[in-house]
């Protein structure tokens, strides 16, 4: 199992019957594969639909019917669409139980960093400072690490996404909270040593009481050709 | 979504409670909903609505039966009841021009600290409000109301809980749909999914915690 | 014909095709009957609803469908309905070419008093702030004394609905305009002269130059039974 | 309502103008407008939207004929030529928050002064703008936007000018429709009025100035 699935199905675990669910771009995508069987989950896309299902059959796509990236997808039975002012009243208002994003950094207080790089990225926040300051829950999913450097560290040298701090990092190595104000090590993937998730990482990491080893194969190297995928929304 | 009894979904509403209520002169008011807080006895609530319709219609039935401590609403010129009971000093009446409580309303459900509307400027509308300036402009600035419970009328509920309205029965039902911790709804007919097109949901189901079975 | 009749015939030529209005209850709704032939005019009802159509015929009225103050009503082909914020929108936004609502006084730089009497009649100001404030035209449709007492005052006694002037007071003895910010009398009704409308009037009032006779008959007298009608909005 | 040309319709927007249209990533944009804005050359456009497409589609096609001077937009990620022409100093890239333009827009066509959004409180996004503090919360006041000519989309028009969406190409032409002087629509249907319920109507015929004629 590669990191992105790795990361994508320790996420689908957070996942609950009923919930309204909004995934960025990259990583976040996978985690509609890992749904629990049995459980309904409603999937947002922000442009204004809720029960998005998958990518179109070959020639049955409809160019009304897309996600927030502009491709063509499917819409469950019970589906609904709305306009942009509801879809974003739905990520701010509390209706949204869940938004899972990629990130470029995290700080120790779970402060996000993930839509621009100041002189090299500008693509605009697009949804993602709405998605931060207005879901229930937001999950960063995202490798521990860039180019052998930690992204999660003291303080975010990127501009931050919003001042409210996230709730949970899943990456390769490890899960890590932020309930208690600062980063704690909930978890370490399967054959990752707490060492080296602290190795890995910038910031400091207090050690959950109940630390706890999940996950299901090691993760696969840094160096992997997936690394610069999903780190945007 | 969970489907409930009225019964207990009237029994979830602790006395005391804050509730927004759909409707417009009683039309769009989930009318069984209202019986059965009288029939239980519920007190000492606060009421969001456009009015309190008339005696014995809607809202109405919750003034007569003095369960009502006090009422947030635009209008109350079709119940003489509720102006005797506010002037007893029984019930306290919070008068918001109908535009600024849609908008208070659909703030709170909607994530927004409040809005800035030129409406009341000038007028004891004002009183106690923030004015501020915009491009030139005086607004208020008036904050966003949310409830402890909205009671919602629908047309058409489909088994998931997607909403429609009827006609001049919508008016405030899905900006309340949006702003209340709990969101329950009586509908004039439940159907299965699939009946209510994307494009023809009002209030995506997700929003909606309690569907009332019918009886 | 009556002072009704008369001031709502009048204030009907004030429509033009394509128009989008809201009629308050008493006076101002009767100005629907007289829509010019040929003409189209979207009637808003601030409940829901544009299009609205005639009462209902007896057997035929649908509990759903019901003008603003909570009658069952028609809607004509073409019609739309919407939520409450949709509809003040509308208003708010400057879609609404004209609202005509009943009076209780007028000051002489044509801000409208009519939603409350202290202590007497308190039922809420309902729409009317967000009409006077919002719609591109207000024109009161009202008697032009109370018991004797002048509607269009130098200073409302009576607590204010906006501070935003009315455009045009139509009675049934003249048709006073407030576009330099002071009364202006515009015309007198037929067989109606300018002294009386004068004598009948508080507030100062400027002639128009064009100053001119309209109307088709004489009014009826200020003690005749419809005198309490349409005050309120 | 009137009907237009297509030519014509373009033809009414002058060089310099601030253009509101419709659309996500080009899906919901009226796409012959914009390909008359293109063949008509003009220039110094403002262009309020969601985002500047990509190259070759809906917005993107401004991009690309260098007609913008300026954008307001939540995103340009897509488009590398938008990001060039940024860098060249030829155009000024305002980026906001999604939500915060969604309602920005809407307050602009609803007739309020502004809102107060949480987002972007504590980023570079909220410089230069008024923090207020409702219930204890701090919010961005965040003022409305309007334009001279909103360039819509709509599945299905009527011959009286009500609107109806298709699924997600609905997303900024309704609150769009509400908040320019002059509002232009592109339909792909045009119907006789009846065919649309009125409970499906989901832009009112009043607030549409010009239908464009099929060509």
């Amino acid at each position: 199992m590669n990191a992105q699935t790795l990361i994508a199905q320790r996420i689908a675990q957070e996942l609950r019957d009923g919930m309204l669910v909004n995934l960025g771009i990259g990583i976040p995508t996978l985690v509609a594969n890992f749904v629990p069987k049995g459980m309904h989950v409603f999937f947002q896309s922000e442009n204004g639909l809720i029960g998005t299902g998958p990518v179109a059959d070959p020639g049955m796509a409809l160019p009304w019917l897309t996600d927030a990236g502009g491709k063509p997808v499917t819409a469950l039975p019970g589906a609904s669409t709305f306009d942009s002012a509801m879809s974003f009243g739905l990520i701010r208002g509390g209706h949204l139980d869940l938004t899972v994003l990629g990130g470029l950094q995290v700080d120790q207080h779970g402060r996000l960093a993930n839509w621009m790089v100041p002189g090299k990225m500008v693509p605009g926040m697009g949804g993602a400072m709405d998605l931060v300051a207005g879901a229930k829950r937001v999950i960063v999913a995202m490798q521990h690490t860039a180019k052998g450097r930690p992204k999660i560290v003291r303080e975010c040298s990127l501009p931050l996404t919003s001042d409210r701090p996230v709730d949970l990092v899943v990456t390769e190595l490890a899960v890590i909270g932020f309930s208690e104000g600062r980063a704690t090590l909930l978890e370490t993937m399967d054959g990752v040593t707490v060492e080296e998730v602290v190795a890995a990482t910038e910031a400091d990491l207090a050690l959950a009481p109940e630390l706890s080893q999940k996950g299901g194969a090691k993760p696969v190297p840094e160096s992997a050709p997936t690394a610069a995928v999903g780190e945007t929304v | 979504m969970k489907t409930i009894t009225l019964s207990d979904a009237v029994a979830m509403i602790p006395a005391g409670a804050t509730l927004m209520i759909g409707g417009f002169m009683g039309v769009g008011t989930p009318e069984p909903v209202v019986d059965e807080l009288v029939q239980q006895q519920k007190g000492d609530l606060t009421v969001i609505a456009n009015d309190t319709a008339a005696p014995g219609i809607g809202i109405g039935k919750l003034i007569t039966a003095k369960l009502l401590r006090r009422v947030i609403v635009s209008h109350i010129g079709l119940n003489p009841e509720t102006q005797q009971q506010m002037l007893a000093g029984e019930l306290q009446v919070d008068l918001v021009p109908q535009g600024t409580l849609a908008e208070r309303i659909r703030a709170g459900g909607f994530g927004l600290g409040g809005i800035l509307t030129a409406t009341g400027v000038g007028t004891i509308a004002a009183e106690g409000k923030q004015t501020v300036a915009v491009g030139g402009r005086d607004y208020l600035l008036e904050p966003a109301l949310r409830a402890d419970f909205a009671l919602v009328h629908a047309f058409i509920a489909d088994y998931l809980g997607n909403l429609q309205y009827a006609l001049t029965a919508r008016n405030f039902n899905p900006v309340m749909a949006m702003a209340a911790e709990t969101v329950v709804v009586q509908a004039e007919n439940i159907v299965p999914v699939g009946v209510i097109a994307p494009d023809h949901v009002m209030t995506p189901a997700p929003v909606v915690d309690y569907l009332v079975a019918k009886g």
